[in-house]
């Protein structure tokens, strides 16, 4: 049986009342009610607030580079499709400086779960824009207010098709930890976008900003349907809606890959013997 | 014997089958080959040619002058008929390349229609091309069955039969319209098959054959061709290759794939290379195994991307932020490119470090011959600590000091035991840390210890000539063939010598084997390389503090070639 | 007089804030101060602190020894007792810091308690430890009410009052609390108002007060101040400041600007630079003039990221594939910065290159005094093709060749001329091209013709300290001060003397200038580094061939200080 | 006036029979009719056999890094505004070398028409996959076939809100010289998806498959839906619609930037005196 001791990893450095507490948390929990055991995990992360959880957690880590997780998150995956991969990656590390990474990770479908601690801002740097700080907003690189229009992931991933898109808060544990768990048992690339609070350099999306804002998505929500997810997706303002917002199946790379077929790489020995054989093309 | 055969003609017009068919039917008939490629970056028209050195003795480098000169265009005239020899020939097709060429150096050669003629219609002019080469020498146009065989995509009799009557058509045309016939006649062979090489070849045999088992890449010229031939294996081998997004992506799939526990490898040229360098630095902090090609190119950005260039010496050897341990391994020829390949493997996997193996486009495409390469010798030891090994162990610290500096290398997964790995500076666990004493024992650890170590990994450049030179001539990398026919040709009349390096960094230890002495008796020391500023004579003196009395420096985007090589040691010698 | 103060706390405590506002409150009143700090990558908690010292006399290293210790919690006192002086003091809020601590040394003062006893709250705690320190040395509360009126971001007289009445009931605590204070009186004022400023300033306002207008980069320590001070003078300047989605935009960004016509620069540190180094290789072959600041951090990868190194010099020098030329500007002090970013723009356009101003994060954060820096000795020559000159030419060819290998740049759009640059090898017009000849002259023009005019640009370094020293040390960069600092220590009982490179590529011309000899003469030149490799000494014995006989490197992520190299410098010349 | 003449440039290394002629000869019509002058107009590219276009246009030119035209082109556009700047880009280039960029340069809305040359392809480096390759498609460097879903260009940049979306076929002169007069008269950022046959290396969409399969939208399309925008971009397969998918009027970001409002800022005097003042502040 897995515990949540099991987990336990170094204190964090976070700001007290910082919304990463609460995420850490609840991907404990998640991790202890799928029984999944912290030597199958490997957490990739890149570099931020976001990006150093895998040192608070117990479990296998590669950490990181600021914007490169995913990639190295294929690479893990690609070799060894038996282990839980997850990415713990920042608004910023994942959709600034990691950007292309994440439109091809979607495409490859690979199997590795992205959860990314949106907070709107650039925490570790002190409190630049990100991708999804919202038009407007000013910060001392962005004296005039952030011209850019607002990322907005779950459109992205929408229409990338990726197979699992979810919002969620870090505010609503409950939700937070049931889309978890679904990421974890969808079969293949897995987004979550979750709204976390910066207590410290994000004054406008507070944690009250987000009370007042985030709901559910109805229960008769069909995230099955490509034209209604994309809508719901837009939204984004008086109300903002968390959930799965769309989900199907999708062959995944790592069960379609002829050389993984044998088995986890790893573990396929090395025939020296027949290696030797390529030579023969050279005569 | 010792001809030189150039094919030039427009991109796309197959002259690189007819190369590559001419070079592959000699060596079969048991000739030494050495050939070299010359192409624009275009995929149509433009000039390009395909150069063919042939001998019963080993061949190993480039030259100027042409025996055989096959011109699939009129450009091909014009550029190289200068460069033919006194009793050279002209092979051309009098429909392309008008008939004001005429004279006893050229001989009209029409491959169009004699391929048409010969009933297989004008697509297999090529092959009348190649009969044509083989007449001359009195070769038979049956020894191109075999090698036609291997080369038809579709495995198609007739396709064959056909090809074969239009290499006969060309073979009986010039046994009948040759004046010069008595120059080029050649035993129908020369001993048993050889081996026919060349540098991306050996690389990527040498990788799968080391057991590299996860390669990631972005396609850049001329590093393209490992990832096609790895590729071509996936299925045979469970090689696992993906075609990255970007460069920055494939470093890091391949650190990823390092970290779950295979070997792993990318490779690039000097622009893709600029964006792994913080991958790069990455891998050295992380302490992850990695195989790194960068296939030199003329730069500085987009360059010359289709030619030949030793400029990025420096920069692979100081690429990357920050302070950590490397090898450059700089393989002179397709059989050091080979083992170079193997030993990557193995020092990247022993010590936990990034091995590049250095190229540059003219060893990328170079063929030689050879009658083996040994895989008896290659080197294979796992140095991962996997299975029943690591679940005995009571602990297990990613980063545990040791007096090597190489801790021990866990597969995820393999055990209950974690595997941390931090590009922050960290504990012996693997956890962040901003401590002044463990980040020192740390820097001790992944830099001073295992540099310690990797001195001694390192082969001592060879010494080819006179023992006691007056002139030494001093290179690395892909200069050697060049460099090894040069002081050949001139050991007669000089006391010269070469001295290559296949193995650059760490700097090999000079002092401790009297080489830096021999250098130092040199009257003269001549430091050749393919490139604009003297990258490695500057590496020299920083590692050394010797200075090099000379040097011949080529930026043009081409190889050096025996002729003018030659002739600029001999200026360089007047001076002595 | 010469007092070291030490501010230590938790991240998000408010400590930088004391630091600063003590630092400008001595120098208006005419100190010489010289700061420096220590913090952690996180936002909250840990520790970290904020040293400065003050004296009448210039100051220019930092130093282990404390005379007062301000803490604002436990850890800052367990921490750095043991290096506070006889006669310290160390001022702590018994609140905070619990009782244990007694004796003559420590001096409970509540700063928390007596903030809310002045009538402003807790908040002003900070501006109670303020007062504390003026009453030590018995300078007025009333100094700081220009201070604070500057820090305060609400420009509210209310707060201010508040403030003032808490920095007053610090400073009353300590007169009348303090045992020791005959040891800290110092004069009201000693003399005119100061400069402080620090590197990342000087580099910045250099930057606008050379004409930048465009600045593109991407956050990261300790290069993030740079943009942050541009951003603040945008709407005054006109500059566009874009943050740009990653490091390789930035960079490319910056090419586009300048390219456009105007002044254009980036700024990183290692890890980012990383990312730049193919945007660096085009600018090279584009001959697009730009100014990179890249901010040196302990690497490799992630490293230590709010700390000091030297780690990238080499990385610096060599990063991007192919050969080209660059300049790369090592400044060691605020001064040496401000007119370094002033060079690194003229030299930039002057020959159409990259240049770098190459820091790191302790000079980046270390406040400097200087009775001001002289704008009258910026160099501003716009050497662009403009406007009527422009529009008078017949012809027009980005890459024409000439003598200095400098071809006329001119403004896209501000003529009918065409402005065509390529990364591809090209033709004087800017088309590509793929001929040796052409090839080999444009390297002439790009690399030789333009190195030899480089060489004379880089100023010497400077030699400071006995003429006919029998010990040497050499550095480059933000050892500067600390070097001379010692220097002058030791000059008394040894003839010492230092040589130090604010420039350092292409390498100053020491063999010219007698310099070399000096070296040569010298019995021990001690090579002294903030990194663990030695790159300058490497780069020395590169460009020169000469060897150092010793070297002292730091690479623990902290500056060396001036009593810990007196001692290690002193430990060297045991060995004479 | 201006003329075809102007723009002539050097004799194309294109393939005989390559899309890239009739796009090459678009676009110089194109210029023409709007009456630009070459030297108004700056012509970034990046790497590939599409980013050789502008050696073969009279213009000025700053060309290129592979997949880096865009922050290129996002320098002198914010540098003066005045200039017409294109991108001409190959679908490796463009979505996937340079992928990062395009999301952050759709974000800005900057002022700069990006035609990419999408022949599904590398053509330049001799065949492999680009992100617009089909599914299962196989070449020397994808042996089992492509795993990864194509790419669609269209469908991320709506969901990017990019304010002008529109394909075009070099087989179809009239619409594309039509989208690319619409492209350049449109203010801000605008995507033109080029469908160009590389008869070398693309074997699969070859000119006759997009002749079998290209249409164009409806005359009463309404190309300011969003929503029917993004349906209508889905479509890839027996048909493919071409002419303007998404159309809209957005800020752009050189309007709204304080530092341009007095002009480009090359003719923007630098005030040495003024500058001088900032040394005040270190006191
Ligand atoms: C190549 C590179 N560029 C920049 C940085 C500096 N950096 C570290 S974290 C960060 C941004 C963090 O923002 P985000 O990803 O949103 O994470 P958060 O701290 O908000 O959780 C930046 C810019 C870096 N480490 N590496
Ligand atoms: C950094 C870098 N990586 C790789 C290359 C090699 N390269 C040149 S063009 C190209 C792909 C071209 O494909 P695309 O952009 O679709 O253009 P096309 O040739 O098909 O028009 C590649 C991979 C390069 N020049 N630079
Ligand atoms: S800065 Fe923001 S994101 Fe970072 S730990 Fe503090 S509250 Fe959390
Ligand atoms: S390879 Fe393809 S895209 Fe390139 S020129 Fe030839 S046909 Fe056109
Ligand atoms: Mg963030
Ligand atoms: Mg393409």
């Amino acid at each position: 049986m897995v515990e949540l001791e099991d987990y336990k990893g170094q204190k964090p450095a976070w700001c007290p009342g910082c919304g990463n507490y609460s995420l850490i948390d609840t991907l404990k929990r998640t991790l202890v009610e799928l029984e999944i055991p912290p030597h199958r995990l490997v957490v990739v992360s890149g570099i931020g607030q976001a990006a150093k959880l895998p040192h608070y957690l117990r479990c296998n880590t590669f950490n990181g580079l600021h914007g490169r997780a995913l990639p190295v998150s294929t690479g893990v995956s690609m070799v060894n499709p038996e282990m839980l991969v997850l990415v713990t990656t920042g608004d910023g590390d994942c959709y600034g400086e990691g950007g292309n990474h994440l439109l091809h990770a979607i495409r490859r479908n690979i199997n590795v779960k992205l959860f990314v601690h949106d907070n709107q801002v650039y925490g570790l740097t002190k409190g630049q824009a990100s991708p999804t700080t919202m038009e407007g907003v000013k910060t001392k690189t962005q004296p005039f207010g952030v011209f850019s229009s607002q990322l907005n992931p779950l459109t992205l991933a929408i229409a990338l098709d990726c197979a699992f898109v979810a919002r969620g808060f870090t505010g609503d544990r409950p939700l937070l930890q049931a889309l978890m768990a679904a990421a974890i048992r969808h079969k293949g690339f897995a987004l979550i976008d979750i709204l976390q609070p910066c207590i410290t350099f994000n004054k406008v999306n507070t944690y009250k900003w987000y009370k007042e804002r985030v709901y559910p998505l109805e229960a008769d929500y069909d995230a099955t349907d490509r034209m209604t997810a994309f809508q719901r997706s837009l939204e984004w303002g008086e109300r903002i809606p968390t959930g799965i917002f769309y989900q199907h199946e999708k062959p995944v790379l790592t069960d379609m890959l002829p050389p993984l077929q044998p088995g986890p790489l790893p573990t396929q020995p090395f025939d020296r013997q027949a290696a030797k054989g390529v030579l023969r093309e050279f005569y | 014997m010792d001809y030189t055969i150039l094919i030039g003609g427009e991109a796309g017009q197959g002259l690189q089958t007819v190369g590559a068919a001419l070079a592959r039917v000699l060596s079969r008939q048991g000739y030494h080959v050495f050939t070299h490629q010359d192409y624009m970056s275009r995929i149509r028209g433009g000039h390009n040619f395909y150069q063919i050195r042939v001998s019963e003795k080993p061949l190993c480098a480039s030259t100027d002058q042409i025996h055989i000169l096959v011109a699939l265009d009129r450009d091909t005239i014009i550029i190289h008929q200068d460069a033919l020899l006194e009793h050279g020939i002209i092979l051309h097709d009098p429909q392309a390349a008008a008939e004001e060429f005429s004279g006893d150096r050229f001989m009209a050669t029409p491959f169009v229609r004699l391929a048409e003629e010969s009933g297989g219609g004008k697509i297999m002019a090529n092959s009348v091309a190649i009969g044509a080469v083989l007449g001359l020498f009195g070769l038979s146009p049956e020894i191109m069955r075999e090698v036609l065989a291997d080369f038809l995509s579709k495995k198609n009799e007739e396709i064959l039969n056909q090809n074969l009557l239009a290499v006969k058509a060309g073979h009986d045309h010039s046994r009948r319209h040759c004046t010069r016939l008595q120059h080029f006649a050649v035993r129908q062979s020369a001993g048993k098959k050889l081996m026919l090489i060349n540098g991306t070849q050996a690389v990527a045999a040498g990788a799968l054959m080391s057991g590299c088992k996860f390669y990631a890449a972005y396609p850049m010229t001329p590093s393209t061709g490992i990832m096609v031939y790895l590729a071509g294996k996936s299925a045979e081998f469970n090689i696992v290759v993906e075609q990255a997004e970007d460069e920055i992506s494939a470093i890091n799939m391949a650190l990823g794939a390092s970290y779950a526990g295979v070997r792993a490898m990318t490779g690039t040229s000097g622009g893709g290379f600029a964006l792994m360098t913080e991958g790069l630095s990455r891998a050295g902090m992380t302490e992850t195994p990695l195989v790194i090609m960068e296939g030199q190119r003329p730069g500085p950005a987009t360059g010359l991307p289709t030619r030949t260039e030793q400029g990025d010496l420096s920069f692979v050897i100081h690429g990357g932020h920050g302070e950590f341990p490397r090898v450059v391994l700089t393989p002179g020829s397709p059989e050091q490119a080979f083992f170079a390949a193997n030993k990557a493997f193995d020092l990247a996997e022993k010590y936990q470090i990034p091995v590049f193996i250095l190229t540059d486009q003219y060893l990328a495409d170079t063929e030689w011959t050879y009658e083996g390469l040994d895989p008896e010798k290659l080197i294979y030891e796992d140095y991962r600590l996997r299975g029943g090994s690591l679940r005995g162990l009571a602990e297990y610290k990613r980063y545990a000091f040791t007096d090597s500096g190489i801790s021990p290398l866990a597969v995820p997964g393999d055990s209950t035991h974690l595997v941390v790995v931090d590009s922050d500076e960290h504990d012996e666990e693997g956890h962040i840390i901003e401590d002044a004493a463990t980040r020192v024992k740390m820097v001790h650890k992944r830099l001073f210890a295992k540099r310690a170590g990797l001195r001694a990994e390192i082969a001592l450049p060879v010494w080819h000539g006179d023992q006691e030179a007056r002139m030494v001539l001093l290179g690395f990398g892909s200069t050697l063939g060049v460099m090894r026919e040069v002081v050949d040709e001139l050991a007669g009349s000089s006391p010269i010598a070469m001295l290559h390096f296949s193995e650059v960094y760490p700097f090999p230890a000079l002092e401790e084997h009297g080489l830096l002495d021999r250098l130092r008796k040199a009257e003269q020391t001549i430091c050749i390389e393919n490139n604009a500023t003297g990258q490695f004579e500057r590496l020299l003196r920083a590692e050394t503090g010797f200075c090099c009395t000379g040097r011949i420096n080529r930026y043009d985007g081409r190889p050096f070639t025996l002729e003018s090589l030659v002739q600029q040691v001999r200026a360089q010698m007047a001076r002595m």
